[in-house]
């Protein structure tokens, strides 16, 4: 048998060494129980020096296998453990695991056939594009006034209840937001501003931070200034305009 | 006829194409002259009246289409109805602040509420119950809310002026 | 049959929905009970199998779908509309672990098909026959992958529960 030009000729063919292995495999007519470990290792490494040959990047998992084939072969050469070995360890086929891991991927290969022909089966039936109807959201229906007028109160009440205890929706605030207050208020009310004045939304520790950076990008943009009289004292703001 | 038995061919061409199939295409394709095909097209029109039937073939843009029958709109526009055309009760509790005191801004109706309204006037403005109505002269400038004319269509009211006084039908007055 | 008029509508809606409609929405749309929609499904069924018609109606992915007859196949082809590309062996294989493991990780495929599936778990979920399906609870939380509702379609498969008798078919026992 010629085994380089069978190769050539399938060479991008495996899609990996389960699949290189499944080939050489059904070619050599082996039982995937009992594989004669010497003739498919050597069969593996000669495809693998055809590919080396071409130039074709070898893919790591390749090599691995190779390596396990090589190792499971050494381990096959080893002479049989004595007899008052544990019998645990002696029914042991290194071979095992490589048979199991193959036997578990043809179960997938065939799957993959078998999902292929339904695909094909099911490209005979030709669907169509679902028809572009136009698209208007109805209106909800069976609403009246009422209802209307009842969920109003209902809110309403339980907000003027709680209204004592001021509830604050949690807000997001943005140092673009903080910079237009800032400069909303430098605007309207006066030129200078101490910076505890321009936290008015919620006095939360995340407005502090959007209005601290806030500053810092006014002043980047040159459109405020900052004084400080003292170290830890007010910091003012003013326009600069 | 003689190609009559070309029919189902035909009206599979037309249900897959989706787009119209002009004469000459269709005629190239099932290899009968166009004149058999007006002819065959014509006998299937008339098939296709039976009321058993849903579809129609219709001539446009220089060719055949096979499309749904008009009287059967009303039907396929529940296809693509989204299965809640109900208004949550936060939608309508968000509604309705917005129904009675507008124009009022998100933050304003979060301190009514709240709660976060940010999805809720989402489904509002996608169902076109409310609009932005420009932005408040405030910090932040932020958008206000409005009612729509849908608004009224929905709730079955001539304008907002026959929304109800308010103060009359609440407890508590209005704050602030 | 009582609602026998209603072929008409059953008809249009399944042509302009395209995709497979589900029995509780066609019963929610028309207000029919469902068992006599499946009756009234079955009597159209039998309607198409006339040869003078090129349409069928099939049951895929939980629904039922109007489509054009499998014998008509190769006159369709000629309409020559964009079709999907086919899998590759590697897409298929990594697809018919999904199927059969789902819901499993990157790597439980990895060490079944003794290849990186990256690339392919790419293309798998970019033609959405795949999706993301949460995340195991093990080392590193790696993502779940499953099976989508167009992979049922793409197959031709009615829900996942086609799976394990499909796998009987299998000359080499039944995956797990």
């Amino acid at each position: 048998m010629n085994a380089g030009n069978a190769y050539t000729v399938r060479l991008e063919t495996f899609e990996g060494p389960l699949a290189l292995l499944m080939h050489l495999i059904d070619k050599n007519q082996i039982d995937i129980y009992d594989i004669p470990v010497a003739l498919v290792t050597e069969q593996y490494l000669t495809y693998i020096k055809t590919m080396e040959q071409f130039n074709i990047e070898i893919a790591s998992e390749f090599l691995v296998m190779a390596a396990t084939l090589l190792q499971i072969k050494s381990r096959m050469l080893l002479p049989k453990p004595p007899k008052d070995t544990p019998p645990e360890e002696e029914g042991i086929d290194p071979r095992q695991e490589l048979v199991d891991r193959l036997i578990e991927y043809k179960k997938f290969k065939e799957a993959a056939a078998l999902l292929g022909e339904m695909a094909e089966i099911r490209g005979q039936y030709f669907t169509r594009q679902r028809q572009e109807l136009a698209r208007e959201i109805p209106l909800p229906e069976g609403l009246t006034i009422d209802d209307l007028l009842m969920a109003f109160a209902a809110v309403w009440e339980s907000h003027a209840a709680e209204n004592a205890y001021g509830l604050v929706a949690r807000e997001e605030i943005t140092v673009q937001d903080k910079m237009h207050d800032i400069l909303y208020l430098l605007r309207s009310k006066r030129s200078r501003l101490s910076f505890d004045e321009t936290l008015l939304r919620s006095g939360s520790r995340s407005e502090m931070v959007a209005a601290f950076l806030a500053v810092l990008e006014l002043i980047r943009l040159k459109r405020i200034t900052i004084t400080q009289e003292k170290s830890f004292g007010a910091i003012y703001l003013t326009l600069k305009e | 006829m003689f190609y009559r038995h070309l029919k189902g061919h035909i009206e599979a061409l037309l249900f897959a194409s989706g787009e119209p199939l002009a004469l000459n295409q269709i005629s190239d394709i099932l290899e009968v002259p166009a004149e058999q095909l007006v002819l065959l097209l014509a006998e299937m029109k008339e098939d296709l009246a039976d009321p058993m039937r849903g579809l129609t073939i219709v001539e446009v843009a220089g060719g055949y289409q096979l499309c749904t029958k008009p009287e059967l709109a009303a039907t396929l526009e529940k296809l693509d109805r989204p299965s809640d055309a109900k208004l949550s009760p936060a939608s309508l509790e968000t509604l309705a602040i917005i129904a009675f005191k507008q124009p009022i801004t998100r933050q304003e109706i979060e301190s009514i509420r709240g709660v976060k309204v940010d999805r809720v006037l989402g489904t509002l403005l996608e169902r076109r119950l409310i609009r932005e109505q420009g932005r408040k002269e405030a910090i932040g400038r932020p958008i206000l809310y409005g009612t729509t004319e849908e608004f009224l269509k929905c709730f079955g009211l001539n304008s907002l002026k026959d929304l109800p006084e308010l103060a009359s039908f609440l407890h508590t007055g209005q704050p602030e």
